[in-house]
This record gives structure tokens, C-alpha cells and sequence, in this order.
């Protein structure tokens, strides 16, 4: 999904409001929220990827005008009324008022997740393009290194592909590479020196 | 007990929406008693950037250790005591003279929480997620870490299950620091990979 | 600018809220800021280029959470405190509460604005590529035709490029196209009949 | 006089905003007097889609027009007296059994202003931009225009400084019909072409 969550290299958000240390949590409702969620994705038995994309899908005004803990509670409240825990509308009556939700999967159900990839298919030193693709659901393959082309530094292990696994009780495993990009062929801005690496699952690879 | 017991502030809208879906869940039967406390203790006081700064100090002390922090960071940090949930997968990369690390996440805020703690607000706001990538060596200057021009840049964008910590290089002048003392001096900034020691 | 305004193919926005018919302006103050657009734009002798940019550089959650006529208004406003036409104290004094400016202009001024192209450099048929570029300024480029091959169906005038109007008083003139693209090209979805058409000036393209 | 004039609605932030910036730039004389009013009135009450249906209206009459305006936009709508800002460069664009033009600006809200007047609220918001140049025969069909899955799509991206109309089939059984009771047929969104007649 192009989703308003696949920020790199996205313009215009200003400064970085950095602090060299901070409360881990700055309001008590942010702790709660976390706990709820983590109640919530095991009582639902959501993967990693099916969480994500609940907040992925948040309505994208929303989503960048809040906190990292307001889209944990909305990933919680949008899962817990998407497996029938609670209802939208016992949300508002108890809140007393409006309580967004994230917006609908827009990608179809993955049924067959297709064959798993056992074997790393390239090794350190390989050269590899990054598929050229718009899926329409979640996927861990960041917009600005689609059709770039990369260099494998580092084969990790093998892992459920969250493309499939957002999508359904389905699971496909494939590996996971650590991909090499020099960041001037990727904002084509004459920078040096500078190299962006991207963990990449086998399928949003191809030989370059 | 005073008045304002009898009037407490009234409660925000997030209050108000948390306060809503934890009372549904509870009457569910879906909150285990004392587990939000729980949670919420053991990420308050037991996982932080401490345990990070404790391996990094071992490693600057041992050089057999940190040859097998670099080469699997997750047995390896193991060793102290130190993983689970967003550990399970440790890259270490070392920082050197010539080569500066830093870490990101793009697409979310993946974090190496048994050695960091919970990221920091900056962390998952978009300023940094979206310049990570595009402007590091502008943004760690803006952030306070200016690099020589001829210094490497090594972005890692964690968008897959590894998470990264960074070794930082170990400040002059430390030669006879005790580990403990050495973990002091370790900095969250520098783990990121947004200060250098 | 890789900016929030440049919304082609970006996904999670919901229904469309159309109405067959509605209102020109919805409320009295929407028609005053957009006359107001009108009287700093004549003041300050601002190009489209510098208008348009001046709105992409809100805020993105502004951008997100506010109309158009709201855009209008944070434009208005932002070219005539750049412009020192008024100051950003005194219309929050004025206002009597905050008042959110564009953010600053991240790219270099144009000082130079390089020659002109006086004739076509493609014609209809020719078969052309879209730079694989990411300028910091002001673009016309849509990112969601960068890199992607379409052919040209008309050849326009010869127009002020934005890119360079927006960035200063330099001026560069170069012909505009309509470009054809396969949808399923750009968006790898097998969607078929679909033909996109960009208007892009010369300096976008490349033959392809 | 009533109580409730001498204590009028509290203005909104928005109006408070943009009577601060009115109020500024008349204290440095930059707004002739009337100016605010006259330009509102034109954009209310001159121009809108009336002016673009008798465009379409006489293009069905008259084949030679018809003809004239599909070379040339901008002189043939000059001809019915209509022209000015966001209209200088006019190309029509014709539905045909087989072929169905529709016009998005994803980049900002360009529209051509003297044909259909200013842009309905919906064309300017992210749902239309992001969606029509992605899955326009979806948002047709969601926005109740259904087309045969045969019939080609061609999508205008208003991105430099040509302003498109789409020119509607003429609907049947409108034989005897005069160019004003035409003209009434056509609604904005056929001239969009988010709709057909």
C-alpha cells in the first residue's frame, strides 16, 4: 500500500524535535494504550504484519497529526472491532464521543500464499533490483527503493513474508537480505559517501 | 482529603478512548489482572539504554567479545542477560574512524528494545524517518553530530526482522576506566547512531 | 519536492465526498482568503510557480486536515510575511491565537535559469522516458510518472517552467506535452483501457 | 435590535485568521475598496458550468463548431464570449461510444475556471487526486458512473497550463431540442467527467 506511513525521503516535516532523553512514557494513557494493544494482538492472534497494516491504514490527516501511541491504540481498538471483540459503536458510547478507526483493507485476501523460498536465492556481492511495484496491500518494501538497484551485504535468516501474512491466516517464508544502495542513485542529488541499506524479503528482489 | 479529590481534572479525549476500550476488554475477560501494571513496570524500569551501554562497554573492554557481538549480535548479547521481543535478530555495526552508522526505520519505528528501551517520540515522527534516508549527513549536523566530509555514512533502515544497535567508537582518554565506568559514558544517541562519544 | 500535495496513486484516503452540486464558497471567510490570494499574489508580483510551492510547503498534517481555501489563506499569508508585507507577530496578534505559516523553502534559489528550448524537441508519436529525478523545489513532474515511459499526443505552447519561476525572478520557457501512459504500466496492477495523460515541459523528459 | 446582535456568534479561528490578514494588508492599502466583493460576486454568480454547457451545447448543434472546438479550444470558446484566467489554454477532450475522458489535477485543483467556474470541494481533496489516476473505472463506478468494462478510459492530469473539458455524448432522443434546452441537459459533472448523460 502507498500508504502515508512510507516516509522516507518524503519533504517538508521540518526539523527533528529531538531530546537526548525523555519519560518512556510522557502521559499514562500512552502506557495503557501499549499494554491494550499487546492484550488485544494475542487475543486476536494478529501477526506482526496484520498489526502494522492497522495502523497503516489509519485515516492519513490522523495519522500525521498523532503520536506513536494514539496510532497504538487505534491499531488496538481497529483490531479489536475487525475480530469482533468490541463494536465501533460500544467504543463511542463508552469514550463518550468520537473514536477513529483505521479505514478497510483495500487488498484482496491472500488465500494461497504461494511456494516458500528456502534457499537464499543471491549472496553478499550480488547485484539485485528491487521490483518496480505498487501492492495494494502491506508490504516492508519502502517506495523510494523500488526500481533501484542495489548490492547484497548481508543474507539473514528466513522469515514469514508480511505481505501474506497481513492478509490472511496463509504464510509463505522466504530469505531476507540486507541491500546495499548508494543514496545519490537514489535521490539522484550528487551526494557522497553515503549508503542506504534496506532489509529486503527474496520475492521484492530481482538479478540486476 | 482536599477538594480537588472531589473534582479531578476531566479527562482528555485519548484519556477517555483508552479508559473506553480497556473497560470493554476487561469486561471481555481479555485483561489479566495487574498486566497492564506489569508491562508497563518492566518497560519503565528494566529495559532502557543501560543494557545497551553495558555491551557496548564489554565490548570495548574484550576484544574476543566483541568479535562475536559483530559477527552474531544476538548470541552474543545473549551473553549478558540481554533479548526478546525486537531483539531477536541483533546486527551490531561498528562505528570506526572512518565509517559512521546510524539507524532508522522508514516504515514504522522498529527498535531494538532490549538494548535501547522503548524509542524515543523524535524516533517515530516523521522529520526523522523521512531525512534519515534522504539527508543524513545534513541532518546528524542539524542533530548536533557534525562529520568530517570524508567520513563514510552507513544508513540502516530497519524494514525487515533484523534490528540494529551501533557500536560507537570508544572516546580517548578511557584507557583506564573500569566497564562500569565506560558504560557510563555511553549515550542512547550514540547506539542510534545520532552522536558520536 | 517529494511533498504532501503530490497525492497521484497515494493510497488510504476513503470514499470521495461528492456532491452533484454544492456552494461556491461554503462559508463567508472562504471567499474572503481566496480574494485575499488574489491581492498578495498582484502585491508581491508572485508567480504560479511561487503560489503553488507556497501551499506544498504547509505543514503535511496541516496539509491533510484543511481545505482548500485554508491552503489559500496559509499561502496568502505566507508570501506576504516572506515578502515582508506584514510580519508573522502581528497577524497572531491579530488573529488573536495561532497562525500557521508555510514552512521555508528547502531548495537553493535559481540564479541562473539555463536556455530556453524554443522548438519541440519531441513530436506526437515520439516514444519519451520521465527523468528518474527528485528536485527539492517546486515541480510540475508528478512522482507517480517518474522513470516511466509514455508516448506524446500533443505538443502545447511555450510556457515559463516552474521549477525556475517558482525559485526566483529568473525565467526559462520550454514547450509542454501531453504524455500518454499505460496505467498498467505505472501501477503494475493488469488494469487494462486505462490511459493516464501528464502534462510535462520539455526538461521533465528524455527520449526513450 | 434584538440581544442576539449585540452578541454575535464568537468568531472561528478561520474567520479570525482571515479577518487578521484582511485587516492587515487594508491598513497597508493593498485592498481597494470593493475589491473583496466584486471578485466574489463574479466567481458566484458569472462563471460556473452554465457557461461550459452552452459550449457543449452548441459543439452538438453544430458540426463545424464542434470541429473548430476540438482543434482549438481556447478560440472557439472565446467565440461564445467566455475566456480568462485558468482558461487561456483549453483542449477538449470528446466522449465517444467507445471512449470516456475524465480530468483530475493531482498536483493542486487546476480546473478551468471560465467554462465550469470554481472546483467543487470534492475535486480538490485527496480521495479524488490520489484515486482517479490509480483506479479511475473504480471511482467512476463508486461515484455512480458505471462503464462497460470494453469502453477505454483516457484520465487528463492537468499538471502544466492546459485546462481540459470533457465534451459529452449528445444523450439520444434530444432531436428536437434547442440549443438552450440543450444546454440545460448538461451538468458539471459530465464536463468533469465524472458522470455521463
Amino acid at each position: 500500500m502507498d500508504g502515508i506511513h512510507d516516509l522516507g525521503g518524503r519533504q517538508g516535516f521540518g526539523a527533528v524535535a529531538h531530546s537526548p532523553a525523555e519519560p518512556v512514557f510522557h502521559q499514562p494513557w500512552e502506557a495503557r494504550a501499549r499494554a491494550l494493544l499487546v492484550v488485544v494482538a494475542g487475543a486476536v492472534q494478529a501477526s506482526g504484519g496484520e498489526f502494522r497494516h492497522s495502523i497503516e491504514r489509519m485515516e492519513p490527516g490522523h495519522y500525521l497529526t498523532s503520536g506513536y501511541y494514539e496510532h497504538w491504540l487505534t491499531a488496538a481498538a481497529t483490531l479489536a472491532v475487525e475480530h469482533g471483540l468490541v463494536t465501533g459503536s460500544e467504543l463511542e458510547a463508552s469514550a463518550g464521543g468520537r473514536f477513529p478507526l483505521s479505514g478497510p483493507v483495500i487488498a484482496p485476501p491472500v488465500d494461497e500464499a504461494g511456494p516458500d523460498v528456502g534457499r537464499p536465492r543471491f549472496g553478499v556481492g550480488d547485484r539485485v533490483r528491487v521490483r518496480d511495484w505498487h501492492p495494494p496491500g502491506h508490504t516492508r518494501c519502502p517506495g523510494y527503493v523500488r526500481g533501484k538497484a542495489g548490492t547484497v551485504v548481508r543474507v539473514d535468516g528466513i522469515y514469514s513474508v508480511p505481505d501474506i501474512e497481513a492478509h490472511g491466516t496463509a504464510r509463505r517464508y522466504e530469505p531476507t537480505y540486507s541491500v546495499r544502495f548508494d543514496a545519490a542513485e537514489v535521490w539522484r542529488d550528487g551526494q557522497r559517501g553515503v549508503w542506504l541499506h534496506v532489509d529486503l524479503w527474496d520475492s521484492y528482489l530481482e538479478p540486476s | 482529603m482536599s477538594s480537588s479529590a472531589h473534582h479531578p481534572a476531566p479527562m482528555s479525549p485519548m484519556e477517555r478512548r483508552v479508559a473506553a476500550l480497556e473497560a470493554l476488554l476487561t469486561e471481555r475477560g481479555l485483561v489479566p489482572e495487574g498486566f497492564i501494571e506489569e508491562i508497563t513496570r518492566r518497560y519503565e524500569s528494566e529495559i532502557g539504554p543501560m543494557n545497551g551501554a553495558k555491551v557496548v562497554a564489554r565490548a570495548w573492554l574484550d576484544p574476543q567479545y566483541k568479535q562475536r557481538l559483530l559477527a552474531d549480535g544476538t548470541a552474543a548479547i545473549a551473553e549478558l542477560d540481554l533479548g526478546g521481543a525486537e531483539g531477536d535478530h541483533m546486527v551490531v555495526v561498528e562505528n570506526t574512524p572512518a565509517i559512521h552508522n546510524v539507524v532508522v526505520c522508514t516504515l514504522c519505528s522498529c527498535y531494538p528494545w532490549p538494548v535501547l528501551g522503548l524509542p524515543p517520540a523524535w524516533y517515530k515522527d516523521p522529520p526523522y524517518r523521512t531525512r534519515m534516508v534522504r539527508e543524513p549527513r545534513a541532518l546528524l549536523a542539524e542533530m548536533g553530530c557534525l562529520l568530517p566530509e570524508e567520513m563514510e555514512i552507513r544508513v540502516w533502515d530497519s524494514s525487515a526482522e533484523v534490528r540494529y544497535l551501533v557500536l560507537p567508537q570508544r572516546p580517548p582518554g578511557t584507557e583506564n576506566m573500569t566497564e562500569s565506568e565506560l558504560a557510563g559514558l555511553v549515550t542512547r544517541d550514540s547506539m542510534i547512531g545520532v552522536a558520536r562519544l
